[in-house]
C-alpha cells in the first residue's frame, strides 16, 4: 500500500518558540527525512483531541501522534478501535499494557535538569538557587528533586528555593515568583515554565545584582545574553524520526526513551567561568553514559542538604 | 392664531395594539390644555410621540405652523418641548438635585452649590419642596412626583407636557402647581395636562381634548364643558353610578397595631409608636402628607417590613413571623404604591401577574398549571376591563392605568377565592379613569360587606372621605388624629396632616 | 510570620507595577459600565492590545507607537461592541463574548503573520524606570512609588482624572445617567447613544493600554495567553470597587499585593501544597468583598440594550 | 399554523439568513488566508454533521454545552448571572472522580448513578457559595463565581498532579476511573457517549421546572422583578440561592459526564472554555431551555466544523477562532440589522 500519512496533535500554538514549536519542528523533520506526508492541528484541548484524532483517522491518516502526556486516555481508547492505525504518544516513562499499535515516547527531563542543577550549584555566589516551575507536574517535581540532588552533591552549602506558579505560560506570575526569589537572595534560577520564561528574564534584567538563568526546550539565550547560562534543548525530531522509520519498517508499537544523548541536548554553558563550563560538560557526558545516576522521584519534593 | 404644536393623523401600532389611530391634537401658546381619556386611550403614547420617544407610523407634527420631524427626544428638547412622565423617569441613584439639573447643568464642572441655589429658588417660586440631597430611590413616590415636576419646570420649556402629575400631590400642592402653570401660560408657554380628575380639568384648563381608542373625540373650551359630557365622551356612554358605602357595624378586630415602631435600614425612624385598629366590615382611611410613614405602615402590616418595636395583632393573634408570604397566608393582601417597581412582573404575562401571591395556594409545588393561570387571568382581565391584547401579553406593555387595574384585579381575584381578611391599599386608584375608579371603589365596598376590612392609604382626600368609616392622620410616623364619618372635615384633616395639634 | 515579610518594600514596589494593567483595564471597563455598556470582551481586548502593542513596537522600533497601537486596538474593538449593543440593540454579553473569541484569535493570528514560527522570538525593550525629581529621592516611598516606569504614573493620573470626570463634571453626570436610566437621560436631551459610543472609545483605549502594559512593563514580548485572566480580574475589580475608579484601583493594588505576597509565602511554607497558596488572592478577594459589601451599586441599566419604544 | 407559530418562524428567519451570510464570510476569510474556500465549506459541514463519526463527536461536544447553557439559563431566569460554570464543571468532575474511585466494586447499575449524583452534588456545593453570599450578604454572584473558577482550577491542579495523579502520563491528569463507573457508548465506532441523552433530559427537566412547577414560577418572577416578587410573598433570597444551587448541580453534571463518558479521568483542561460558550448559548437561546437544545447542537457543530479547517485547509488555530467569531458576529448583525430603526 501507499505510505501512511502522519498527523500531529499539539496542545498549544506552534509559534510559541517552546514546547509546541519543537514538536512542530520534529514534524517537519519527519517529513524531510522520511518523506512521510504530515499534517498538524495546534491548540487542541484535551477535550477536543479525540475528535480531532478521529477526523484524521477518518480522512486516511495512518499515524496519529499526540505531542504531550495529557492525551493518554484517548490513545488507550482509540488504539483498539482503530487497529490498522498507529498512535504515537508521549509520557514520563514506559506505560504498561499499551495496545500493540502504540509507540510510547518517554521523556526523562529530570536527567537533564540534574545537569542544570550542577551548573547552578557551581555558579551561585550567594549560595541561593531558585527553581521556578508552573504546574506541579510529576516531571517537574522529578526535575526539582534532581536539582536538589545535584546541589547536595556539588555545593552542599547552597540552598534551593522553589516556586510553583500554577501556570506554565503566565509570564506575569512567573515574574512575580522570580522577583520574590531574587529578593530572597537567589542569583541563579533554573526555569521550568514554558512561556512564563519571558517574565523571569525580565525579572533578571530588573534585578540589582547579576542573576543567571537556565531555560529548556529551546535556546533562549538571545532574550538575555548576559543572564543566560545554558539551555536544556529538546529535539523531538530524533525520537519522531526514529519511531516513524520503525513504523515504516513494520514495527507498529514500542517504547523510545528521550534522555540526555538521545533527544535532549545541552547548549554550551555561557557567562560562567570556563572551569565550571568544563565540569558541567563532564557531568553531562557522565549522565549520557549513565555513569552518574539521577534519581527519579515524581510524587514529592525531597530536599537534600 | 397658529397653534404652538399641532399633531395630525398620528398613528402608532405596537404589535397587535393600535395605540394611536389617526389622532389629532393641538395646543396653543398661552393655554393649559387638558387631555382626557380612558386608561389605554393613547394619551401617553401621543405625548411620547410629541416628545420624540416614539416614532409615529404616520402623521404630522407642526411646531409654530411649520412641519417638523422629531427624530428623538433631543430634537424635542431643542424645539422646547418638556415632559413630566407618568411613570417618572428619574435616575434613582442620583440625588433629587442631580435629577432636576440633569442635561442643563451649565459649565464643564459640576457646580453643585450654584445649581442647588437655582433649584431652591425654583422650589420657592412654585411651592413644591423636596429634600435635594437624598438619592431619589429613598424618597416616597409622592416626593418623586414632585421631583419629576421640578425637573420639567427647571428646563423652562416652551411647551410643558404633564402626564398625570397630580395623582400623588396634596390639595395644597395641586393648588400651587396649578397657579404655577397659570403663571407660565401667562408668560406665553403652552401646557398639556393629562389627568383623570375631571374637577382638576375643569379648574385648571382653558381647553380640553378627549381621546378614545387612539383618536380625538372632541376638543372644547372650558366654558362648553361639563363633567357629565366629558365622561360620556371618554367612555362612549353613561358611566356607572358611584358606589355607596354603608357604615360598618363595629365588627371584630381584624388588625391591631400597638405602639409599632419601624426603623429603616439607614436608621431613620419611619413609624414612631403607631397605634390603630381595623375591624371587620370597616374601611379605615389613612391620610397624611407623603413621607410621614405611610409606606412603612403599609409595609409593616403587609409583612414587608419587620417592626423594631410594638405589637401587631391580626384577628386577635399577635404575629411573630414577618415576611409577605406568611402574611398572605393569614389573609392580608397589599396593593403597593409604586406599581411599576413594586407591583408588576413586566416580562411575565398578564395572567401570570394575576396569580402572583396566590400561586402557592393555587397549585401543589409540582403541578403548576399554565392553562389554569391563563383562564384565571382571562377572567380577571375581563372583570376589571384591563385593556391589553390578552392574558398572554407581557404585563409591562400595559398603560399606567391598566397596570393599576391589574394590581387591583390580582387582589380582588384572590379575595374572591376566599381566605382574605384584610386589604392594605395604597393609592389604589392612582391613574384610573372615572369608570374604573368607581368600579374599584365598589369592589372595596363589597369586600367589606363580605366581612373583610380595608386599610386605605391615599393621597386623595375626596376618596378617603367617600369610602372611609374612619380616617386617621399620620404625621411623622404616628397617628395624630382620628375622625369618624360624622366628623369628616377637609380643613380639620388638612390641619392634622400639617402637624397642627388636634385633640383626639 | 513577621511584619517585615508583609511589608517588604520590594514586594510593595512590584505590586505597584503589577497593579498597573489591572488598574488601567478596570478604569476603562468602569468608564464603559458607568455609561451602561458591559464589556465582557475585556480579556480578549487585553490580549489583542498586547499583541498589537508588541507588534507595533517590533515593526517600528518605538514603544510609543506600540502604546498607540494597543490603545487603538482596544478602542476599535470596544467601539464595535458599542455599535452592536447601541445601534443594533444586541445583547451585550453575547456580543462581548464573541468579540472575546475574535480578539484572542486575532492576536495570535497577527503574531503568526508578522513574526511567524521561530525558535527564538523577538523581544522589545521594556520601559525603564523614570525617577521623579526629588520625590524619587524620598526614603522608602520614593523607591516604591516614584522610581517606577512611566505607565505607573500614567495609570495613577488616569484613575484620578476619571474620578474627577465622573463625579465632578457635567459630562460625567450625564454619562452616569446614561448608565443608570437611559430614558431619563434621553428625555432631557442627553445623547445616550453618543455618550455610550464615546465611553466605548475612551474606555476601550484604556483597556488597550492595559494590554500594552503587559509586554512593555512585564515581559518584553507577546506570548499566547499573556493576559492570563487579568482581563476577567479587572472586570471583577469594577464590582469590587463598587463602580468607583478609586475603589477599583485600590482593589487592583490589593490584588496585586496579595498575589505577589503569595509567592513570597510560597518560599517559606513548603508544607502547604502550592495550589492552596495560589488560591489565596481569589479567596481573599471574596472575603474582603463579603465584609465590605452592602448592596450592589451596579449602574441600573448596565448591560441592557436601550430601546426607546420598549416598555419592559 | 397559529399566529404564534408564524411569529416563531419569523423570529427564526434572520438566523437562517445569517447562517448563509456567515458561510459567505467564512469562504471569504478562508480565501483571504490563502485557503481553498469551497473545500473549507465542504469540510465544515462534513466534519460536524456529514459523517457518523463526525456527528458523534458533535454530540459529545453538545453534552457539556447543553448542561452548561441550561445551568446558565436557570440562573439568569432567577436574575443571577452564573459565570461559574467552569468552576462547577470542575467541582462536579472532582466529586464524580472521587466517588468513581470509591465505587470500584459496585455494579455498573449502581456505580454510574452514584457518580452522576456525586457530580451534581459537587457542582451544587460550588453553586451554593455564591447563592448563600448573594442571599445573605447581597454579594454579587458574578464576582464570587469568577473567583471560585480560579479556586476550583487550582484545586483540580492539586488533585490531578498530587494525590490522584497518574505518574506515567507526566501531565495534570488523574488515574483512570474504574470501567464499571463509565457511561455507555451509543455506538462504538461513532464514539458518542450517553451523556448527550442526559443533557437532553436535563434541558427538558429545566423546562419542566421553570414552566410547570411553582418553584419555576417563583424563579421567573424573582428574575423579572425581585421587589414585586417579594411583595408577592416569594422568598427572594432563598429562591435565588436555590436556583444557583440547581444551576451549579447542572454544571456539575456536565463535569461528571465528561469524566465518566469521555475522559475516564479528571483532567486539568477538562473544560476548554465551556463556561464562556455556555453563557453565549444561554443568551443566544433567549434564556429558553428548549431553544438551548438546538443552540447547543448548532454551536457544537460550528466549533467542530470550523475546527476541521485546521486539518482540511491548514488554517492556524487562531484563524479558526477568528472564523468562529466572525460567523457569530454576522449572525448577530443580521438579526440586528433587521430590527434597527
Ligand atoms: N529545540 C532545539 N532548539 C535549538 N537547537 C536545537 C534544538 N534541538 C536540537 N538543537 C541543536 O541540535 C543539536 C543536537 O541536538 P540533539 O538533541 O539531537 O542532541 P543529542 O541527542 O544530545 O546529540 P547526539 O545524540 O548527536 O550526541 C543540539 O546540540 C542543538 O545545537
Ligand atoms: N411601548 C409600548 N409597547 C407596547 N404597547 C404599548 C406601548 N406603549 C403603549 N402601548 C399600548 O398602547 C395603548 C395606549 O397606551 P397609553 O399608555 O398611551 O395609554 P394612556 O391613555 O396613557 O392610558 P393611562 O391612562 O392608563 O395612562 C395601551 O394599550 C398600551 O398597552
Ligand atoms: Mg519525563
Ligand atoms: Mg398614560
Amino acid at each position: 500500500p501507499s505510505r501512511p500519512r502522519l498527523a500531529m496533535i499539539l496542545p498549544g500554538v506552534i509559534q510559541d518558540a517552546d514546547f509546541n514549536a519543537v514538536g512542530y519542528q520534529a514534524l517537519k523533520e519527519v517529513q524531510a527525512t522520511t518523506g512521510v506526508q504530515t499534517a498538524h492541528s495546534e491548540q487542541v484541548a484535551v477535550a477536543d483531541a479525540e475528535r480531532v484524532a478521529r477526523e484524521y483517522l477518518a480522512s486516511g491518516y495512518g499515524i496519529v501522534a499526540f505531542h504531550g502526556g495529557q492525551y493518554l486516555t484517548i490513545v488507550q481508547k482509540l488504539a483498539p478501535l482503530f487497529p490498522d492505525a498507529v498512535f504515537i504518544m508521549e509520557s514520563s516513562g514506559q506505560i504498561p499494557n499499551l495496545p500493540p499499535n502504540v509507540w510510547n515516547i518517554g521523556r526523562k527531563f529530570h536527567e537533564g535538569f540534574y545537569v542544570l542543577g550542577v551548573l547552578a550549584a557551581l555558579s551561585t555566589k550567594t549560595n541561593r538557587i531558585g527553581y521556578v516551575a508552573g504546574i506541579r507536574l510529576p516531571d517537574f517535581v522529578a526535575s526539582l528533586n534532581a536539582v536538589f540532588q545535584a546541589v547536595a552533591k556539588y555545593n552542599p552549602r547552597a540552598e534551593v528555593l522553589y516556586t510553583f506558579v500554577g501556570d506554565q505560560n503566565d509570564p506575569v506570575k512567573a515574574r512575580q515568583a522570580a522577583e520574590s526569589q531574587i529578593a530572597a537572595g537567589v542569583d541563579f534560577i533554573v526555569i521550568s515554565v514554558n512561556l512564563g520564561t519571558v517574565g523571569i528574564l525580565e525579572a533578571a534584567r530588573a534585578a540589582r545584582r547579576p542573576v543567571l538563568l537556565t531555560t529548556f526546550y529551546t535556546d533562549k539565550s538571545s532574550y538575555a545574553p548576559q543572564h543566560f547560562a545554558a539551555s536544556l534543548l529538546s529535539n523531538f525530531g530524533k525520537p519522531y524520526v526514529e519511531v516513524t522509520r520503525q513504523i515504516l519498517a513494520g514495527k507498529r508499537g514500542g517504547y523510545y526513551e528521550m534522555r540526555p544523548g538521545s533527544g535532549f541536548g545541552l547548549t554550551p554553558p555561557r557567562n560562567v567561568p570556563p572551569e565550571v563550563a568544563r565540569r558541567v560538560q563532564q557531568v553531562w557526558r557522565a549522565v549520557v553514559l549513565r555513569q552518574e545516576r539521577v534519581d527519579e522521584i515524581t510524587d514529592r519534593v525531597v530536599e537534600r542538604r | 392664531m397658529t397653534p404652538l404644536v399641532r399633531l395630525q393623523g398620528v398613528r402608532k401600532r405596537f404589535g397587535a395594539v393600535q395605540a394611536l389611530d389617526g389622532a389629532d391634537f393641538e395646543v396653543a401658546a398661552g393655554e393649559v390644555h387638558g387631555l382626557l381619556g380612558e386608561n389605554g386611550a393613547g394619551k401617553t403614547t401621543l405625548m411620547n410621540v410629541l416628545s420624540g420617544l416614539y416614532r409615529p407610523d404616520a402623521g404630522q407634527v407642526e411646531v409654530d405652523g411649520t412641519p417638523v420631524v422629531i427624530r428623538g427626544p433631543q430634537d424635542a428638547v431643542r424645539l422646547g418641548i418638556g415632559m413630566v412622565h407618568q411613570h417618572f423617569e428619574l435616575v434613582r441613584h442620583f440625588t433629587a438635585l442631580e435629577n432636576v439639573v440633569l442635561g442643563r447643568e451649565g459649565g464643564f464642572l459640576l457646580d453643585r452649590r450654584a445649581l442647588r441655589a437655582d433649584v431652591e429658588s425654583l422650589m420657592e417660586r412654585v411651592g413644591l419642596s423636596v429634600p435635594l440631597d437624598r438619592p431619589v430611590r429613598e424618597l416616597p413616590v409622592g416626593v418623586q412626583q414632585k421631583v419629576e415636576i421640578l425637573k420639567a419646570l427647571y428646563r423652562g420649556a416652551r411647551l410643558l407636557v404633564l402626564d398625570e402629575p397630580t395623582t400623588l400631590l396634596t390639595p395644597q400642592e395641586v393648588d400651587a402647581l396649578f397657579s404655577t402653570l397659570r403663571s407660565l401660560v401667562e408668560r406665553g408657554l403652552g401646557v398639556v395636562l393629562i389627568t383623570h380628575k375631571i374637577q382638576e380639568v375643569l379648574r385648571a384648563c382653558d381647553r380640553i381634548t378627549v381621546m378614545r381608542r387612539g383618536r380625538r373625540v372632541a376638543t372644547v373650551a372650558r366654558a362648553q364643558a361639563d363633567a357629565a359630557r366629558l365622561v360620556e365622551w371618554m367612555v362612549g356612554g353613561a358611566p356607572p353610578g358611584p358606589a355607596a358605602k354603608e357604615p360598618a357595624r363595629g365588627g371584630a378586630a381584624l388588625l391591631d397595631l400597638v405602639d409599632v415602631q419601624v426603623v429603616d435600614s439607614r436608621g431613620v425612624v419611619q413609624l414612631d409608636g403607631c397605634t390603630l385598629q381595623v375591624r371587620t366590615g370597616e374601611i379605615v382611611g389613612v391620610a397624611g402628607v407623603s413621607g410621614n410613614g405611610q409606606t412603612a405602615l403599609a409595609g409593616v402590616v403587609a409583612g414587608a417590613l419587620a417592626p423594631s418595636g410594638g405589637e401587631i395583632r391580626i384577628r386577635g393573634e399577635p404575629v411573630r413571623s414577618h415576611g409577605v408570604g406568611p402574611r398572605i397566608q393569614r389573609g392580608v393582601l397589599w396593593i403597593p404604591e409604586d406599581r411599576v417597581r413594586e407591583g408588576v412582573l413586566p416580562r411575565m404575562t398578564v395572567a401570570e401577574n394575576v396569580v402572583l401571591g396566590r400561586h402557592r395556594a393555587l397549585f401543589p409545588p409540582l403541578r403548576y398549571d399554565p392553562r389554569r393561570v391563563r383562564s384565571l387571568g382571562e377572567a380577571a382581565v375581563e372583570t376589571f376591563r384591563v385593556v391589553c391584547p390578552g392574558p398572554d401579553a407581557p404585563a409591562g406593555l400595559l398603560s399606567g392605568g391598566n397596570l393599576q387595574k391589574l394590581l387591583a384585579a390580582r387582589v380582588f381575584a384572590h379575595a374572591q377565592a376566599g381566605g382574605v381578611h384584610l386589604l392594605v391599599a395604597q393609592n389604589p386608584t392612582r391613574g384610573l379613569d372615572v369608570p374604573s375608579t368607581e368600579f374599584l371603589h365598589a369592589q372595596l365596598v363589597r369586600f367589606c360587606q363580605q366581612g373583610g376590612g380595608v386599610l386605605l392609604i391615599s393621597e386623595d382626600l375626596d376618596e378617603l372621605q367617600k369610602l372611609s368609616d374612619r380616617i386617621v392622620v399620620l404625621y411623622r410616623g404616628r397617628v395624630v388624629a382620628e375622625f369618624t364619618r360624622a366628623q369628616f372635615d377637609p380643613y380639620a384633616i388638612g390641619r392634622a396632616m400639617a402637624g397642627v395639634e388636634v385633640a383626639r | 510570620m513577621s511584619w517585615e515579610l508583609l511589608l517588604d518594600p520590594s514586594l510593595v514596589r512590584l505590586a505597584v507595577s503589577m497593579a498597573v494593567p489591572l488598574a488601567l483595564a478596570s478604569a476603562g471597563e468602569l468608564l464603559m459600565e458607568r455609561a451602561g455598556l458591559l464589556n465582557v470582551a475585556i480579556e480578549g481586548i487585553v490580549t489583542l492590545a498586547a499583541a498589537g502593542a508588541f507588534l507595533g513596537a517590533f515593526a517600528s522600533g518605538s514603544a510609543g507607537v506600540g502604546l498607540v497601537v494597543g490603545a487603538a486596538a482596544g478602542a476599535a474593538v470596544s467601539r464595535l461592541l458599542a455599535h452592536y449593543a447601541v445601534a443594533w440593540r444586541r445583547d451585550q454579553v453575547t456580543v462581548g463574548l464573541t468579540l472575546y473569541v475574535l480578539c484572542v484569535g486575532l492576536a495570535s493570528l497577527l503574531y503568526r503573520m508578522v513574526v511567524g514560527v521561530r525558535l527564538t522570538p523577538p523581544r522589545v525593550e521594556t520601559l525603564p524606570p523614570v525617577p521623579l525629581p526629588w520625590l524619587g529621592d524620598l526614603p522608602l516611598v520614593g523607591d516604591i512609588l516614584f522610581r517606577q516606569h512611566a505607565l505607573v504614573y500614567a495609570a495613577a493620573a488616569v484613575v484620578g482624572a476619571l474620578h474627577g470626570f465622573l463625579f465632578h463634571t457635567s459630562l460625567g453626570l450625564r454619562l452616569r445617567a446614561a448608565g443608570e436610566n437611559p430614558v431619563a437621560a434621553d428625555t432631557v436631551g442627553v445623547d445616550v447613544f453618543g455618550l455610550r459610543a464615546w465611553a466605548a472609545l475612551a474606555g476601550g483605549a484604556l483597556v488597550g493600554l492595559a494590554g500594552a502594559a503587559l509586554p512593555f512593563t512585564l515581559t518584553g514580548t507577546f506570548t499566547e495567553g499573556i493576559a492570563g485572566g487579568r482581563g476577567w480580574i479587572a472586570l471583577m475589580l469594577v464590582i469590587f470597587g463598587r463602580w468607583t475608579p478609586l475603589g477599583a484601583a485600590a482593589g487592583a493594588l490589593l490584588f496585586a499585593y496579595v498575589e505577589a505576597f503569595q509567592f513570597k509565602l510560597a518560599l517559606l511554607s513548603k508544607a502547604v501544597p502550592p495550589q492552596f497558596l495560589q488560591m489565596l488572592p481569589y479567596a481573599f478577594a471574596i472575603l474582603v468583598l463579603v465584609r465590605a459589601y452592602r448592596g450592589a451599586e451596579a449602574p441600573e441599566a448596565l448591560g441592557k440594550p436601550y430601546d426607546r419604544e420598549a416598555r419592559t | 399554523m397559529t399566529a404564534r407559530a408564524v411569529a416563531r418562524w419569523q423570529a427564526a428567519a434572520p438566523y437562517a439568513v445569517g447562517l448563509v451570510a456567515a458561510l459567505g464570510v467564512l469562504a471569504v476569510l478562508v480565501a483571504a488566508l490563502g485557503g481553498d474556500a469551497p473545500a473549507a465549506v465542504g469540510s465544515l459541514v462534513r466534519a460536524s454533521l456529514g459523517s457518523a463519526a463526525g456527528f458523534g463527536q458533535t454530540l459529545n461536544k453538545t453534552a457539556p454545552l447543553l448542561f452548561g447553557s441550561v445551568a446558565v439559563i436557570l440562573g439568569l431566569r432567577a436574575g443571577a448571572f452564573n459565570i461559574g460554570v467552569d468552576g462547577q464543571i470542575y467541582a462536579g468532575a472532582v466529586a464524580a472522580t472521587g466517588v468513581a474511585f470509591l465505587a470500584a466494586g459496585l455494579p455498573k447499575l449502581l456505580a454510574v448513578p452514584a457518580v452522576l449524583v456525586a457530580g451534581a452534588a459537587g457542582g451544587a456545593l460550588l453553586g451554593a457559595v455564591p447563592g448563600l453570599l448573594r442571599a445573605r450578604a447581597g454579594v454579587s454572584e458574578i464576582f464570587v463565581t469568577v473567583m471560585l473558577n480560579f479556586i476550583a482550577l487550582f484545586f483540580v491542579e492539586y488533585l490531578s498532579t498530587g494525590p490522584w495523579n497518574d505518574p506515567m502520563a507526566g501531565e495534570a491528569i488523574t488515574r483512570a476511573v474504574p470501567p464499571s463507573t463509565t457511561l455507555p457508548l451509543l455506538g462504538v465506532r461513532v464514539g458518542a457517549h450517553a451523556g448527550v441523552l442526559l443533557a437532553l433530559a436535563a434541558a427538558l427537566a429545566v423546562w419542566w421546572l421553570l414552566y410547570r412547577t411553582v418553584f419555576g414560577y417563583e424563579v421567573r418572577a424573582v428574575g423579572d422583578n425581585p421587589t414585586a416578587a417579594r411583595l408577592g410573598g416569594i422568598p427572594v433570597g432563598r429562591t435565588v440561592a436555590l436556583a444557583l444551587v440547581a444551576s451549579g448541580a447542572l454544571a456539575g453534571l456536565a463535569g461528571a459526564v465528561e469524566v465518566s463518558g469521555f475522559h475516564y479521568r479528571l483532567i486539568l483542561g477538562l473544560s476548554p472554555g465551556y463556561g464562556v460558550m455556555s453563557i453565549l448559548i444561554a443568551v443566544l437561546s433567549r434564556r429558553h431551555p428548549l431553544v438551548a437544545i438546538v443552540a447547543s447542537l448548532g454551536f457544537a457543530a460550528l466549533v467542530v466544523g470550523t475546527d476541521s479547517l485546521q486539518r482540511s485547509v491548514g488554517l492556524p488555530a487562531s484563524a479558526v477562532f477568528v472564523v468562529q467569531a466572525a460567523v457569530l458576529l454576522v449572525l448577530l448583525a443580521s438579526e440586528g440589522l433587521r430590527r434597527a430603526p
